[in-house]
């Protein structure tokens, strides 16, 4: 199975509309819930299966390694074209193995299974479409699709105050979104009127030459709606009450990845696009990540719900991430896209062990937690392996990826580093609190005693090893971003 | 020059009469006024060269509206809102439509006597019947046509409107 | 012309004006309604002045449609008034307020 | 060679995870037996690696870790001399911790949890020892802090216990955070973080910056090795069980910051003023911990300021620039100090785990072995004259005296005051522990022997741990400078001054006997005045770093939540939305169903109009 048998066969349509199909069969087999489940488990491994295969297949390169282009609108010159390179690749394979997890952890969910499948099925399309979108309509079109599914997961299937964070998770993405269309609308017409060819692409829009202000405008345009979708320090109200409020299965793909999704936008898109505008934003970016990593820790150390306490964890997380973009050299982009991966993987575990808790305990109240080593010692050690990833432990996940970015930071601006790295003293704060408080100290009574089960071991164990091989051994993960990150990089001007 | 003197005349008649007939606090009297002003206005119509619609005004405004309005007036026996305090004797309420009477008999008095245009006929420019019908009928065939169907929609809605009316109030008699 | 068409313009201004203030100013449904007659009727006397003005006779055929519409109009409305009349026992508009927001 | 380096480093990894993932379904005695069997071979291994890690040691890279871009950072093995005995000690004072622990967790039922944590803990040790990059120390430096927060938080019932697990696990993170700026900034300016390429190329470097860097890595050393801003950890971290305290708290991970400090010994030296730091430092724990310990009602909170006192001492060997002095007392305290801790946690079970010493008494009586064990390791904390002790802790003032100028003159006088107040205290806990009768209530049946006989070796290699480095001046050549090549720093005193130094150190050991004797001699129920209640609370640096750490950063959390987060940001969007709503509101009564209003709205509209298009005509 050689990378050129892939060229002909449009692998990259297959890996995108999948899920799709499987929402289909998922819509059809409405009635039985059996059905919705196991067809759901089906599709999402088969696209897992499909996009190991891809990574273990293709040879690494600095382009594209697949590229698929056909035309779909043509008065607009809108076109079909699906690119991937190491760096999407990577969120790909994590967005399947993410969105597994996520329908084995929302096994037995027994309100209308089906459409909640579906749901999650239409969410992976979206998302795939996100990280292969190279026409800016296409990137539009699944950067929306991505929208709706969630906001139906947080609202139907959530909490107590689940209408409130949906519609406020909306409300807050649409307003980016709406943004980034203007902006992209707006750039396709400037570049019509300069040379003549009216297309969406992403190559042929880098060579608009825009004015300094308009350049600036459109950067600010792009950098809303990604800014909120990370989220960037002040427009990060949204996340906790989505993630809180939200089903295990929506904090999952919230927190692993729809996060992520911003970061690609702004790598893929609002940087190359803008590379002076970008340049420019630099220290500002910079200044809100480390606001957003001191506020979001000081903030998780006195919450009382442990899944708001790990929402505002990821939230440091990212701005952690966004410091690296921000330092704008080889090893802390690196180091920011490998604690993408991490994060994604420890803040799915964290989700899916919280809602192991709260099956057991009924709630997720730090108050009537406690002592559940006595009771469930495997769970509790599983948890307290992801709470020790979490808070960047050397040898598991987060801290490869933490350490790349210190020192690609440190690098080109020594106070920023400096600073960060006293963040990661507040990590620990909020973390061991958090872990104190629900698995050591006096017990409390969880009504179901019972130790994990079968399916929950099948869902941890690769979790556990993922996140201490990723900590370990990254290498792998290292190497398909080498060569996309320098071409990206050489693009954005700085060496 | 007696016509723009008998203009003015009438008009001074039809704003008096519509501003008592607005200032009424009983309908029926407002109606009265009005059609008084009607009556001018269709004067009004005659001295701009326009007799049909002169005599259509007197028919149609005059005659059919307002009585429609004082038939439904006098049908729902609506109360007049009136004040007991201001009420003045019986006759005094009739002066102010008494003089407005005796203004327009003048005029039209004035108007078929005196002036000797008009003593052959009309004035100087105006739409005989003959011209106005072929008008009518030559360019605007469709229009009335139009027109006519408006009138068959209002006649059914009214028919509807009222007839509802009987329906609904059986059944309100006999719950 | 017998009169020069902006006094003409004037008097059925008055006029208008007078109809206006006849619907804004009365409670009673009937007396809205003669504001509206009144308002037409200067719209007729605009009409038969530009026909005079203009020496054409389109003008003068307007304001027969001009009059068939508000037969029918009146018609209508003074049935409506009779259904409300007979549904509320009252013509006063204060009680017709259910279409509210 | 190499395969017994890579197996003493992975064994206790191997027992570890073994423990860690199928410990429960092992048999009962498995876990320990794999345990002890790990950390046994691993000091066997080592052993056998001893002999090539003279000269410039042994070295292998399993893999590449991390590597991007100019950045490489592998797991590298480096067996230098410093690395071999400080490896060997880390086994060898394990192993039998181990064994004793295997004693000590007989009736305890969360066993493999215990031993998985405690192989774990080796393993991050020896990776410190035995790294031969930064990174790879810094992953070995964490993970230990990780271990002791299990281990100290063990008994996890009571949150007293959890809560000095958390408190020494975020302590030794701040430690840590000046050691990874520190590390960024070689990496910076040296391209790499190899430690013997950066001790190589370490000569270039300007003054201040050497400084900053060594008081980074002085910072870190702090954290982690309990010493005087970071050290409030160390008395709550006695609420682990006895051997964690034996194994962390006196013998390995104490000693981390001070093997990191000769380790980057080329690197600090270069600067006077951080070697002043570091000395000054050193000798002002020493005095802080000393005093506190006279105070102590629990047995192994004295001992647990013991040891701040003594790593204090080696935090000054190493400021006043002998590396060997600092890992000759650094083993000379492992031995004796481990002794102290093992028997203290005999004592413990045979006055039924009653810690309080005003309670205890009368051991002698109980057991003679023990008795004996806890007065030898006694003999070398106060520094009895020919005990191990007695020479590491001479040859550190000696260096110090040996310095001449004031500044150092003042740093041995204060060394001198504080081996004083050491032989006091010890001699107190002595006097308290064994002499008198017993003052507890019921008394527990015997001890196992597993926790007996491993305290023997202990107590042999501290009598006469001083054979190691046994000074010319009592006949010896000092093996231990000459192993570690680093012969700069012999003392070059001449005679009658080290005989008056030797001279001094035993008049003071006996001085602190004398009062002891007198004070202890026979327990008198003192109340506790207000000086001691002061001393006993580590002169209240707890309430001290509570009023000026916790209770800020609290209120700071308090302010970003309730004031930044749901007043400014929630608020705004919430306050945006209510007025939304409010002008909706506002909008909805105009429509209020009278018609005269409705036909208002026409008027104002056909105003609007006429105005804008007389507006138009006229402009």
């Amino acid at each position: 199975m050689t990378a050129d048998t892939f060229t002909q066969f449009p692998v990259l349509s297959l890996l995108l509309w999948l899920p799709l199909v499987g929402t289909l069969l998922c819509l059809v087999g409405y009635k039985s819930p059996q059905a919705g489940r196991w067809l759901a488990l089906g599709t999402t491994t088969v696209v897992f299966a499909l996009s190991l295969l891809l990574a273990f297949s293709l040879e690494r390169s600095a382009g594209w390694m697949l590229f698929e282009d056909y035309s779909w609108i043509e008065p607009f010159g809108i076109r079909y074209t699906l690119g991937m390179d190491g760096i999407s690749l990577l969120l790909i394979v994590l967005t399947a193995f993410l969105q597994l997890v996520a329908v084995l952890i929302s096994w037995d969910q027994e309100k209308s299974p089906g459409l909640f499948f579906a749901l999650i099925l239409i969410l992976e399309t979206g998302i795939i479409g996100v990280f292969l979108a190279l026409d800016l309509v296409l990137f539009y079109l699944f950067w929306e699709l991505m929208l709706i599914p969630m906001f139906f997961l947080i609202g139907v299937w959530g909490y107590k105050r689940r209408v409130y964070a949906a519609v406020k998770f909306f409300l807050f993405t649409l307003g980016g979104s709406l943004c980034l269309l203007l902006a992209v609308i707006s750039l396709f017409l400037l570049h019509g009127e300069q040379t003549g060819t009216y297309t969406f692409a992403l190559e042929a829009l880098k060579q608009t030459d825009l004015s300094f202000g308009q350049e600036m405008l459109f950067y600010l345009c792009f950098m809303a709606a990604f800014a909120i979708k990370v989220p960037l320090f002040p427009f990060h109200s949204w996340l906790p009450d989505a993630h809180t409020e939200a089903p295990v299965a929506g904090s999952v793909d919230l927190a692993g990845l729809l996060m992520k999704t911003g970061v690609y936008g702004m790598i893929r898109f609002a940087f190359p696009l803008f590379p002076s505008a970008a340049e420019k934003s630099l220290p500002i970016l910079a200044v809100l990540a480390l606001i957003g990593l001191f506020y979001a820790a000081w903030i998780a150390y006195l919450q009382t719900d442990i899944k708001r306490i790990v929402a505002y964890s990821s939230i440091s997380h990212l701005g952690f991430v966004i410091l690296g973009l921000a330092a704008w050299n080889q090893t802390a982009w690196e180091g920011s896209l490998l604690l993408m991966i991490n994060h994604g993987v420890t803040t799915g575990a964290l989700f899916v062990i919280i809602a192991m808790i709260q099956r057991r305990t009924g709630t997720r109240e730090i108050s009537q937690l406690g002592g559940l080593w006595k009771s469930q010692p495997n769970m509790s050690a599983f948890f307290l392996l992801f709470c020790m990833a979490s808070l960047g432990l050397p040898g598991l996940a987060n801290f490869a990826g933490e350490i790349l970015i210190l020192i690609g930071t440190f690098k080109s601006h020594a106070v920023w580093a400096a600073i960060a790295v006293a963040g990661v003293l507040f990590s620990a704060m909020y973390m061991l609190r958090m872990v104190q408080e629900t698995i050591w100290g006096p017990c409390c009574e969880p009504f179901d005693k019972q130790d994990l089960i079968s399916r929950e071991w099948l869902i941890l164990i690769p979790l556990a090893v993922l996140v201490v091989w990723l900590g370990c051994y990254p290498q792998p993960i290292l190497d398909p971003l080498r060569e996309p990150i320098s071409l990206l990089l050489r693009q954005g001007g700085q060496p | 020059m007696t016509a723009t003197l008998l203009f003015y005349i009438l008009g001074a008649i039809t704003v008096v009469a519509t501003l008592l007939a607005i200032i009424q606090r009983n309908p029926v009297h407002a109606v009265i006024y009005l059609v008084n002003s009607f009556f001018a206005l269709a004067l009004i119509f005659y001295l701009l060269g326009a007799p049909m619609i002169a005599a259509w005004e007197v028919i149609i405004y005059a005659g059919a509206i307002m009585v429609l309005f004082l038939f439904i007036i006098m049908m729902l026996e609506i109360s007049p809102s009136s004040d007991p305090v201001r009420s003045a004797p019986g006759w005094a309420q009739w002066v102010p439509i008494f003089i407005l009477a005796i203004a327009l008999a003048s005029c039209t008095l004035l108007l078929t006597g005196l002036d000797p245009v008009i003593a052959e006929g009309l004035p100087r420019w105006h739409a005989s019947p003959r011209d106005f019908g072929y008008a009518l009928f030559k360019e605007y065939a469709l229009a009335i046509e139009i027109v006519s169907f408006q009138l068959l929609f209002a006649a059914v809605g009214a028919f509807y409107v009222g007839r509802l009316e009987q329906k609904k109030s059986q059944r309100e008699g006999s719950s | 012309m017998i009169v020069p068409m902006e006094h003409l313009l004037i008097l059925s201004t008055i006029l208008f004006l007078l109809g206006l203030v006849c619907v804004l100013a009365h409670r009673n449904l009937i007396m809205i309604l003669i504001g509206v007659e009144i308002m037409l009727n200067a719209v007729g006397l605009t009409l038969v002045g530009a026909s005079a003005f203009w020496q054409q006779i389109d003008g003068q055929i307007m304001v027969l449609f001009l009059m068939a519409m508000t037969s029918a109009e009146v018609s209508i409305s003074l049935a409506m008034v009779v259904y409300l009349q007979r549904c509320k026992n009252s013509v006063d508009i204060r009680d017709f307020d259910e279409m509210r927001g | 060679m190499i395969l017994l380096l890579t197996l003493t480093l992975l064994l206790p990894l191997l027992g570890g995870i073994i423990n860690a993932c199928f410990g429960n379904h092992l048999p009962k005695p498995m876990p320990v037996i794999v345990a002890n069997g790990a950390v046994i071979g691993s000091f066997l291994a080592c052993l056998g690696c001893l002999s090539s890690a003279s000269g410039d040691g042994l070295r292998v890279t399993l893999f590449t870790w991390l590597s991007s871009g100019s950045f490489q950072a592998d797991v590298g093995l480096l067996l230098d001399p410093l690395a071999a005995i400080m490896a060997l000690m880390v086994t060898g004072v394990a192993s039998l911790i181990h064994l004793y622990a295997a004693g000590y967790m007989q009736d305890d039922s969360d066993q493999t949890r215990f031993f998985a944590l405690l192989n774990l803990f080796v393993f991050a040790m020896l990776t410190i020892v035995l790294a031969d990059n930064l990174l790879l120390m810094f992953l070995g430096w964490e993970g230990v802090g990780f271990c002791s927060y299990g281990l100290i938080g063990f008994w996890y019932r009571n949150t007293e216990n959890a809560a000095a697990g958390r408190k020494a696990f975020i302590v030794t993170r701040i430690g840590d955070l000046f050691f990874t700026v520190g590390l960024l900034w070689l990496f910076a300016l040296f391209g790499t973080i190899g430690i013997e390429a950066i001790n190589g190329q370490v000569a270039g470097l300007d003054p201040t910056t050497i400084t900053i860097i060594s008081l980074l890595l002085l910072g870190g050393a702090c954290g982690k090795s309990a010493q005087l801003p970071l050290m409030t950890w160390l008395p709550d971290a006695m609420a682990g069980p006895t051997p964690v305290s034996a194994l962390i708290h006196a013998a390995t991970m104490v000693t981390a910051g001070v093997y990191l400090l000769c380790r980057m010994f080329p690197l600090v030296s270069l600067s006077p003023i951080a070697m002043g730091v570091i000395a000054l430092v050193g000798v002002l724990t020493a005095l802080y911990a000393a005093t506190c310990a006279l105070a102590q009602r629990e047995i192994k909170r004295v001992l647990a300021y013991s040891t701040m006192s003594q790593v204090g001492y080696m935090f000054l060997a190493v400021g006043v620039g002998s590396v060997s002095a600092a890992m000759f007392h650094l083993l000379t305290h492992a031995f004796f100090k481990s002794l102290l801790f093992m028997a203290a946690g005999c004592v413990i079970n045979l006055a039924g785990h009653e810690n309080d010493i005003y309670l205890m008494g009368g051991m002698r009586q109980r057991s003679k072995l023990v008795a004996g064990l806890f007065m030898v390791g006694l003999l070398c904390l106060a520094g009895a004259p020919l005990t191990g002790g007695f020479f590491s802790k001479d040859l550190i003032l000696a260096t110090a005296f040996a310095k001449g100028d004031l500044f150092h003159q003042a740093i041995y006088v204060i060394g001198i005051v504080t081996a004083g107040i050491t032989s006091l205290y010890s001699f107190r806990l002595g006097y308290l522990v064994f002499a008198g009768d017993f003052r507890g209530e019921e008394l527990p049946d015997d001890l196992p022997g597993l926790m007996k006989w491993p305290l023997l070796p202990l107590a042999l290699f501290g009598l006469f741990g001083g054979l190691l480095n046994l000074p010319h001046l009592f006949g010896g050549y000092s093996w231990l400078s000459g192993w570690l090549n680093t012969d700069t720093d012999v003392l070059h005193l001449s005679l009658n001054s080290e005989y008056l130094l030797s001279g001094t150190a035993v008049g003071v050991f006996v001085f602190g006997w004398l009062i002891a004797h007198l004070r202890y001699r026979k327990f008198v129920r003192r109340e506790s005045g207000l000086i001691s209640a002061f001393l006993l609370a580590g002169w209240q640096f707890d309430a001290f770093y509570d009023r000026l750490l916790i209770r800020p950063f609290r209120g700071l959390c308090r302010f970003c939540w309730q004031g930044v987060e749901v007043g400014l940001v929630d608020g705004l969007i919430e306050g945006f939305a209510r007025t939304c709503i409010s002008w909706g509101q506002a909008l909805r009564k105009m429509t209020n169903g009278q018609i005269s209003n409705y036909l208002q709205g026409f008027i104002w509209g056909l105003l609007l109009i006429m105005g804008w298009f007389l507006l138009r005509a006229v402009a």
